[in-house]
């Protein structure tokens, strides 16, 4: 039920490598990876999360890449490329990719793609911005944008922008999503299950000494580290601080620790009396300790949020102070709102760890006269509450991408992910602006000013980057470990002793 | 014709000495140490859950927090411990007795209330109301309870409340069937006739002839469902479903504990046994009253 | 026999109807649908809207619980909104497991049960008796998921006997069976104590010794064989409980079982899902309980001739 | 009459049924004995204690709470108190057979009747279940039912067929003795009349012996030799048929015949005994009859001996002390 | 002047099974004089419960007429019924299962007077049923038992007792001692005697013991799967029995003479189903003089000589 969105990320990233492989290094055939988030579908274009697009990486590719200690994008399936004006990029395909049914890739295939990605839940958003896509040969590709969009090489890493086969789709409109071009051919999807693969031996790039992978869908977290610790799974994503001392403590195992790009917040619906008052929502900034959330929610492990933007989102600004923890100026500002003996606030919390720092808001706010009601509700029960906008305020969480126009979904009004119903007209004009300015600096200048206009009016107020864990097999390498979706499992490989 | 049976008994009770009914239950029933054990914990736990408000300050002792004392092993101060927010664990188990007893007695008597009325009715007089009741108990029956729960939970909110609604609901078709054997068990013995005969009215025999007959299995289902629903409501707790946070009812204790079972064990044991017990009391004692109550088994 | 068949589907289809009903509306009581799930994140409000619209979301209940009763009447199921799969075909994909863990749960609590209550009974009032019922007591008193989580750490990890979950293999099978297994061994023992206790005291065990017939054998052949049939009862209304809701052992287990399949799809408000998936769960509970009924006949005559009659 | 020609003899039994709280004194202290080839009507009241005799033989008391307290019986000369269980295995069924009074609950529902008396023979003979299958059927014709009818279940049977069933099992090992408690309560006149007679037949036909316990006086006075009258645990009165029908003694067999409604005249005023059998947990000291006795004295006080009026007749009445005594019923 | 309190006319009741109709009670008539009792006897399962309840409309009859002081009780409302029911009582078989075990004998008894508005004054409620009890003979300090305290005569005498509060004209005695021994049985044959002297009671006495409703009955009526096969004073009826089966009946009742043993009449097989029944003697197949004809045609029954009614072609004389 996280909401971590569609994420991409950078400087986080590290590749893991176990003990340097020699000639005669014996590896294991078959490595299993728990998650603790169910994969529904394997289309690309229908979904867009973290737990797919995991799974998206392993046998799909994009056209260009992100290099993570950079930040820099690379070639992948495009060796290179060319804006020839603010709305025209041509980008040159590799000649020697093939996809897992034995076809070619093609310039074709690329265009086929991104028509199809019109239909598609998740990736049709994507590609709105999309005039035109023209095979100006057959390994060459034209995209024509309606308007000028800074953003689009950092998005198109995302797994939803990846190439699929025109051929495959032809000759199975039902399953042929699942062809692609990524060093992993699918073997077996069980919904609710697992998904299993094996390796594409005529994958154009570095081939995994693995011959099979299974990613394995594992509710319950605790289990799941169990089950790596007794040797079932060689790698355990998304551990609970709690867990992850268990694999740290263990000589055979190793834990792989992530600042996370996802912030964890507290918002308000800022489009509803009482909590539509400023004043309000900066009485309660000021009353909170989120230190201790962090030391409450996450065992200590996560990093202080200022600013509600991705901390390795392009344009990240935290160069201001954050609400100090006063709780006369809280009062005082409480007062002023014409509250001065406090007042009631429901905050709705979806199951799960969420409810601990609601928890802790309660105690916290009671502090300064907020009688704070909690009202647990499912995931699917909040988003249709938050679209609403029947509630006072929640608990949430939200992965930001790389791209800096990615905040547009998190202040643009009319966004399902804007559950604060914010609205801000110069918000929106900077978002507007920075998107189509090739200058970096003004454009760093523009999302400081919004940071700083939303710091000021508070609609939500960011608690902290989580941290991630995964747990490992000590013998395990060829990850590339990122903060988001960006890390990448398709190398894998396990050393057997 | 076997009243061979009956003969025999009317000489072996035929006492100069009549013993009371009543008395000779409460006799038998105090002969059998499980169902004492049983009563001896249910009568301590409802003694603990109506004085813990006079024990314990809501606001401070069970839901205030304290940071710095979190993740406590138990010790003196702490008996059992304390939680991730620091809060005391045995303060909280003593206070979830509250939650887990009146959840375990209100949703049984959702379920006995409706159940029995229902099941009465249908048992009583058969034909096509018969055929309606029992064939809405099937389709009851046949939604699987935890989906009930859930969809009552989801639709209606989380609260206490509805938790006992959600639970209580799903003992019903259980209690419609009991109820129903065991008034037709009743239904044709020769006395409701002679009552019939007598010019009683029908809702009247219902109500001072068949149910009182017809009560024994309802006592014991009751006494067995009690436990069942606390345990449904732990279940329910375990998806996320339970009484809303910060309410210390064991079940959201056990399952808030589970992602700490390993290095904090305490938090998961102790609102662990305190269902346990609180379970296997209830059970304790409805076996012990099948005994007792069941008049095939008296000699 | 036919006759009494025929009657239990007759019975079935309107048992069917009645649960595609409420459950389709209670689902839709409850707030959040779908679109939750399958509305892109970044979708703005129009188009979440626009979606609905598309999906036929936003049209009156009771007109698509009418349209999906037209699916189902020509034997359509209709597909997940979540997956898009045939709602059929993935119940079916996930019966198979789910039927392990039911027949395997009920096969570990007879074999606790059945020489439990019978020790129990045959020395009624004894600390033997005593021991047993409480041991059986136990089982039934633990909250599955504390007792599942238990089983994993001690069997799984500092055992390491059996794997943690994942429906691969026998040995993956034991801890869940286990653990479904002791509450309906519980169950179980009870009702095969007072059975026991009831046939003990009949007159034709009586007629048994008196032939000269050996304890043991009057016991575990005569006795047995008609105590039997109100365990089969339970044991069969207890199989239909593992089946619509190991829900709990199969999320510890990570067991791809059916209750979890409806369990996701509650929480994802996937109502095709949900409705279709418990109407197959209705359906073969009612297949199941027939077979049950039918078991009763095998060991029972006078059932059997019940049913050839075709009463109930 | 020498031992030898005993099938059956009972010394002085005692058997308790020890409750919790109580003690059910149910049979105190009779002897019986049975020749070979008689058939012996033991008659009594509910609860006189006449089917716990009956089982004692069998050592079928079900224990706990039954125990038996005090005792000789012997079948055919051998000592079956101190026989152990698997020595009783052999003779029951083989030596002694039992007819139980219920029909409808003495067959095991869930096996045919064919495999219910097969087993019997299969058990005894050591001959194969096939061949017992076969004896079963021929059991069957005897009683009267077409074999065919062995593989059919005891619900398809009506009352009197299942009596047969049960007689059938009780004669399937030719048996010296067999015990037949109330083997017609249960059936109608008609069926009654059938079963009788071909009880009756049976016996003759296997030179058997019978102890029959009724409390049917008419049923005695058709097919017994001998009747023993049981009160409370106690023989009351013993004798042949003669003795006890047609010269009555003890004041409680009196009551028992002035209780029936007569056939034949059907002015005859009944004279019930008045009151109730006493509680046989807490049995009166002397005479348990005393208290519905009209004849009762002080004498009553103590309980009364045996006393031999013939050599056949006997009678347990203290108001024999006094040779001037006699019954109303006796005297007429 | 016969005061005919009961006249049945054509009463029958079938029951509906999985097998067919079942026809406990096909076809029957007979009237009945006030004071009088009149005692039906037969086999198990021939019907004569059902009679008795239909007469009460304890179940209601499939047709015919019950005319009771000529009102018939058949064609009453619901309400009217409820008014008429306590005229009319019954005394049930079981004395265990017929009294109710929560409650004592007060309120048992208590009960139909309560239920009929017969006296309000919880005093003098107490003081009727002490009366009541001392009329059936039970002592006063039992009035708080329980059923399960008394032994079966005492139970059947409570049972009594509760007929006899709401002052019925006529009881029917639904084998109200075939479960009681011997000297108890006897006790309550001469309790019900003396009441029926005492209140001009009207019994319709259902047993299957012939010695007993020899010594009980005015009238007899012989049933056999759900028709009165023979109905006559007791006297004629034992002395010159004619209906082969009631000779049947007759000679198979055991006797308390030794040496009286009288030519029995062993009949074969046994009673049969009374379900979807053929139009031919229903004793036909048991009968040793059954012919064609009894096999083609039901015969019915006739006034054979004056008050001895016998449903046969051939009946006997003796
Ligand atoms: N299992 C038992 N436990 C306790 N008391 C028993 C048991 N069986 C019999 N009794 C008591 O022992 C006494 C004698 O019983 P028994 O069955 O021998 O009488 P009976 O003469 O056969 O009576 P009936 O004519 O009713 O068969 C009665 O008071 C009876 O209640
Ligand atoms: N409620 C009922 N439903 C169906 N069949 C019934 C019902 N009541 C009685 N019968 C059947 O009607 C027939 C006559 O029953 P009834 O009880 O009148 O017989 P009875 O002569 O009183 O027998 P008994 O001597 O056993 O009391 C029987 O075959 C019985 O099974
Ligand atoms: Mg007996
Ligand atoms: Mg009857």
């Amino acid at each position: 039920e996280t909401s971590q969105g569609d994420a991409q990320s950078s400087s986080t990233g590290t590749t893991s490598e176990a003990a340097a492989p020699t000639e005669n290094t014996k590896y294991k055939e078959e490595v299993v990876i728990n998650t603790g988030a169910q994969v529904t579908t394997l289309d690309v274009q229908e979904v867009s999360n973290v737990a797919h697009n995991r799974v998206f990486k392993l046998t799909h590719d994009t056209l260009v890449d992100l290099d993570i200690d950079t930040g820099k994008i690379v070639p992948k399936l495009a060796k290179e490329w060319e804006w020839l004006s603010p709305t025209e990029l041509q980008l040159k395909l590799r000649n020697d990719v093939f996809f897992h049914n034995g076809e070619e890739l093609k310039a074709s295939d690329v265009v086929f793609t991104f028509k199809r990605a019109e239909n598609g839940k998740a990736s049709t958003g994507r590609v709105s911005n999309f005039v035109d896509v023209v095979a100006v040969d057959d390994f060459t590709v034209k995209i024509t944008l309606n308007k000028p969009f800074v953003d689009l090489l950092d998005n198109m890493t995302i797994p939803v922008y990846s190439i699929l086969s025109e051929k495959a789709l032809i000759d199975d409109p039902n399953m042929g999503y699942t062809v692609g071009t990524g060093v992993w051919k699918l073997n077996e999807f069980v919904s609710n299950d697992y998904v299993s693969f094996d390796r594409f031996d005529k994958y154009w790039g570095e081939l995994t000494p693995t011959q099979k992978l299974k990613v394995k869908y594992v509710p319950e977290s605790s289990v799941s580290v169990i089950s790596l610790e007794n040797g079932e799974a060689d790698l355990c994503t998304d551990l609970t601080s709690s867990d992850a001392v268990f694999v740290e403590k263990n000589k055979d195992l190793s834990l792989v620790e992530i600042d996370g790009t996802t912030c964890q917040f507290f918002g308000f619906n800022a489009s509803k009396a009482p909590w539509d008052n400023k004043l309000l929502r900066q009485a309660v900034a000021h009353a909170i300790v989120k230190e201790d959330i962090i030391t409450a929610t996450e065992n200590g492990y996560g990093k202080l949020a200022t600013t509600f933007w991705g901390n390795s989102q392009f344009g990240y600004y935290d160069g201001f102070g954050d609400y100090e923890y006063d709780l006369d100026e809280a009062k005082r500002l409480l007062a002023e709102a014409g509250y001065p003996n406090g007042l009631d606030l429901e905050i709705t919390v979806p199951t799960g760890y969420r409810v601990t720092t609601a928890e802790l808001l309660q105690a916290q706010l009671s502090q300064i006269g907020i009688n704070v009601t909690i009202n647990e509700v499912d995931s699917a029960a909040l988003t249709s509450i938050t679209n609403d906008g029947t509630h006072e305020s929640f608990v949430y969480g939200l992965g930001f991408n790389t791209a800096g126009d990615d905040i547009r979904r998190a202040y643009s009004p009319k966004s399902t992910t804007n559950r604060s119903h914010y609205a801000n007209d110069r918000v929106i004009e900077l978002i507007d602006l920075a998107v189509a300015e090739f200058d970096t600096d003004k454009r760093l200048a523009d999302y400081k000013e919004i940071q700083e206009i939303a710091h000021d009016e508070i609609p939500v107020i960011p608690l902290y980057y989580q941290t991630l864990f995964f747990g490992t097999n000590k013998n395990l390498g060829g990850v590339t470990w990122n903060s988001t979706s960006n890390t990448d499992f398709s190398g894998i490989y396990v050393i057997e002793k | 014709m076997d009243n061979h049976r009956s003969k025999h008994k009317s000489i072996r009770t035929e006492k100069e000495t009549s013993r009371q009914h009543r008395n000779e239950l409460w006799y038998r029933f105090k002969k059998n140490k499980g169902a004492m054990l049983g009563l001896f914990i249910i009568v301590f736990l409802v003694l603990v859950a109506l004085s813990a408000d006079f024990l314990l300050d809501y606001k401070t002792d069970v839901i205030g927090q304290n940071l710095k004392e979190r993740l406590q092993s138990p010790s003196l101060t702490h008996l059992f411990g304390t939680d991730e927010l620091g809060r005391d664990l045995f303060f909280r188990v003593i206070y979830g007795a509250r939650f887990s007893i009146s959840i375990g007695v209100i949703s049984v008597s959702i379920g006995l209330i409706t159940g029995t009325f229902f099941g009465a009715i249908a048992g009583y007089f058969g034909g096509y109301i018969e055929e309606v009741i029992m064939r809405i108990t099937d389709i009851m029956s046949a939604i699987p309870s935890i989906l009930l729960a859930i969809a009552i939970v989801t639709a209606l909110g989380a609260s206490t409340l509805n938790l006992m609604i959600a639970v209580g609901v799903a003992s019903i078709p259980e209690f419609v069937r009991i109820t129903r054997a065991s008034v037709l068990m009743v239904r044709n013995q020769e006395f409701i006739e002679a009552a019939r005969a007598l010019g009683v009215k029908e809702w009247k025999i219902i109500i001072s002839h068949v149910l009182p007959n017809a009560l024994a299995p309802i006592i014991v289902q009751t006494t067995l469902t009690t436990g069942s629903s606390i345990i449904s409501a732990s279940g329910l707790s375990f998806l996320g479903l339970g009484v809303p946070a910060p309410a210390p009812e064991w079940g959201s204790l056990l399952s808030a504990g589970r992602k700490f079972i390993r290095g904090y064990a305490y938090l998961t044991l102790f609102p662990g046994m305190a269902i346990m017990f609180t379970v296997l009391a209830f059970n304790l004692m409805g076996d012990g009253l099948r005994d007792v109550l069941d008049p095939k088994l008296k000699q | 026999m036919l006759r009494y068949i025929l009657r239990r589907i007759f019975l079935m289809i309107f048992v069917v109807l009645g649960v595609s009903f409420v459950v389709f509306f209670v689902i839709n009581l409850a707030p959040g649908d779908v679109l939750s799930k399958i509305a892109p994140e970044d979708a703005t409000l129009e188009e979440v809207e626009a979606l609905r619209v598309e999906l036929g979301l936003d049209r009156p209940i009771m007109f698509r619980y009418l349209d999906y009763m037209k699916g189902f009447v020509k034997g359509d199921l209709g597909k997940s909104y979540i997956t898009g799969d045939d709602v059929f075909k993935t119940y079916m994909a996930k019966l198979p497991a789910t039927l392990k863990l039911a027949f395997a749960s009920i096969f570990v609590s007879i074999l606790i049960s059945i020489p439990l209550g019978i020790m129990a009974a045959k020395n009624r009032g004894s600390w033997k008796d005593n021991v047993s019922m409480v041991a059986a007591l136990l089982g039934l008193s633990m909250p599955n998921f504390w007792l599942g989580l238990l089983l994993i750490l001690l069997f799984s990890l500092k055992l390491g006997w059996f794997p943690t979950g994942g429906a691969i293999g026998f040995k993956s099978l034991i801890l869940p069976a286990i653990t479904v297994g002791t509450g309906l061994a519980a169950l179980l023992t009870r009702t095969v104590r007072s059975s026991m206790l009831e046939v003990i005291r009949q007159d034709y065990l009586r007629t048994a010794r008196a032939k000269g017939v050996k304890e043991k054998i009057v016991i575990n052949k005569h006795a047995f064989k008609n105590a039997l049939i109100p365990t089969i009862t339970i044991a069969g209304t207890q199989l239909t409980r593992v089946l619509g809701g190991a829900v709990i052992t199969e999320t510890i287990f990570a067991w791809p079982g059916v209750g979890r399949l409806i369990l996701d799809a509650v929480y994802s408000r996937d109502v095709t899902m949900i409705t279709g998936c418990i109407i197959l769960k209705s359906i073969t509970i009612s297949i199941i309980l027939l077979i049950v009924d039918l078991l009763y006949a095998a060991v029972d005559p006078r059932i059997r001739a019940q049913f050839a009659k075709g009463g109930k | 009459m020498s031992k030898e020609n005993l099938i059956l003899e009972i010394e002085n039994l005692v058997v308790n049924y020890e409750l919790e709280a109580e003690t059910v004194r149910a049979v105190n202290g009779i002897s019986l004995s049975l020749e070979k080839g008689k058939i012996v009507g033991l008659v009594g009241e509910t609860g006189a204690g006449k089917t716990t005799t009956a089982l004692s033989i069998l050592k079928l008391i079900p224990d706990p709470p039954g125990i038996i307290k005090n005792g000789n019986i012997s079948v055919d000369g051998q000592d079956i108190i101190h026989a152990s269980i698997e020595e009783m295995e052999v003779i029951r069924g083989k030596d002694v057979s039992m007819i139980f009074q219920d029909p409808m609950t003495s067959l095991n529902p869930v096996f045919t009747v064919g495999d219910q008396i097969a087993e019997s023979i299969e058990i005894h003979e050591k001959i194969s279940r096939n061949e017992a299958f076969k004896r079963a059927g021929e059991m069957l014709e005897m009683v009267g039912i077409p074999a065919s009818r062995a593989t059919e279940y005891p619900h398809q049977f009506s009352g009197g067929m299942k009596q047969r069933v049960v007689i059938a099992i009780a004669l399937a090992c030719n048996p010296k003795l067999i015990i037949a408690d109330e083997p017609t309560t249960a059936l109608d006149v008609t069926i009654q009349a059938q079963v009788l007679s071909l009880i009756k037949d049976l016996i003759e036909k296997n030179n058997a012996s019978m102890l029959l316990i009724t409390h049917d006086l008419g049923i005695v006075a058709e097919i017994c030799d001998e009747v023993a009258v049981m009160y409370a645990g106690r023989i009351v009165e013993k004798g042949t048929l003669e003795d006890i029908f047609n010269n009555t003694k003890h004041p409680y067999t009196e009551g028992l015949f002035n209780s029936l409604p007569n056939i034949d005249d059907r002015n005859a005023i009944l004279k019930p005994i008045k009151g109730l059998m006493p509680d046989p947990t807490n049995l009166p000291r002397g005479c348990s009859f005393a208290p519905r006795c009209d004849y009762c004295t002080d004498i009553c006080e103590i309980q009364p001996e045996n006393r031999m009026i013939s050599h056949t007749h006997s009678v347990a009445c203290s108001a024999y002390e006094n040779p001037e005594f006699s019954i109303v019923r006796g005297s007429k | 002047m016969k005061d005919i309190i009961l006249e049945v006319k054509n009463l029958k009741k079938y029951f509906k099974t999985p097998k067919g109709m079942l026809q406990a009670v096909d076809d029957i008539s007979f009237s009945l004089e006030r004071g009088k009792t009149l005692g039906v006897v037969g086999e198990s399962g021939c019907g004569k419960s059902t009679t008795g309840r239909t007469v009460l409309r304890l179940v209601e009859p499939t047709s015919g007429e019950i005319y009771f002081e000529g009102e018939n009780i058949a064609a009453l409302s619901k309400k009217a019924l409820m008014k008429k029911r306590k005229d009319i009582q019954m005394i049930f078989q079981d004395p265990f299962s017929s009294l109710d075990p929560r409650k004592t004998v007060k309120n048992i008894i208590a009960e139909a007077i309560v239920e009929n508005k017969m006296l309000k004054d919880k005093t003098a409620i107490e003081k009727r049923v002490l009366h009541l009890m001392e009329t059936v003979g039970l002592a006063e300090r039992l009035i708080n038992a329980y059923p399960h305290e008394l032994d079966g005569g005492r139970r059947q005498r409570v049972g009594i007792a509760r007929a006899l509060a709401v002052e019925p004209k006529l009881i029917v005695c639904d084998e109200p001692v075939s479960a009681l021994d011997v000297s108890i049985q006897a006790q309550i044959l001469n309790l019900l005697k003396k009441l029926q002297k005492e209140m001009d009671l009207t019994y319709i006495f259902i047993t299957h013991d012939l010695s007993v409703v020899n010594y009980f009955s005015d009238d007899i009526a012989v049933m056999y799967l759900g028709q009165i096969v023979e109905k006559a004073p007791s006297e004629a009826l034992f002395d010159n029995p004619r209906h082969p089966y009631t000779q049947a009946l007759l000679s198979a009742i055991p006797v308390p003479v030794i040496g009286k043993k009288k030519d029995r009449i062993i009949l074969k097989g046994e009673i049969s189903s009374p379900i979807n029944l053929k139009d031919e003697c229903r004793f036909a197949s048991r009968c040793i003089y059954a012919d064609e004809k009894c096999k083609s045609k039901s015969p019915v029954l006739t006034e054979i000589s004056p008050n001895h009614f016998v449903s046969c072609y051939k009946p006997l004389n003796f």
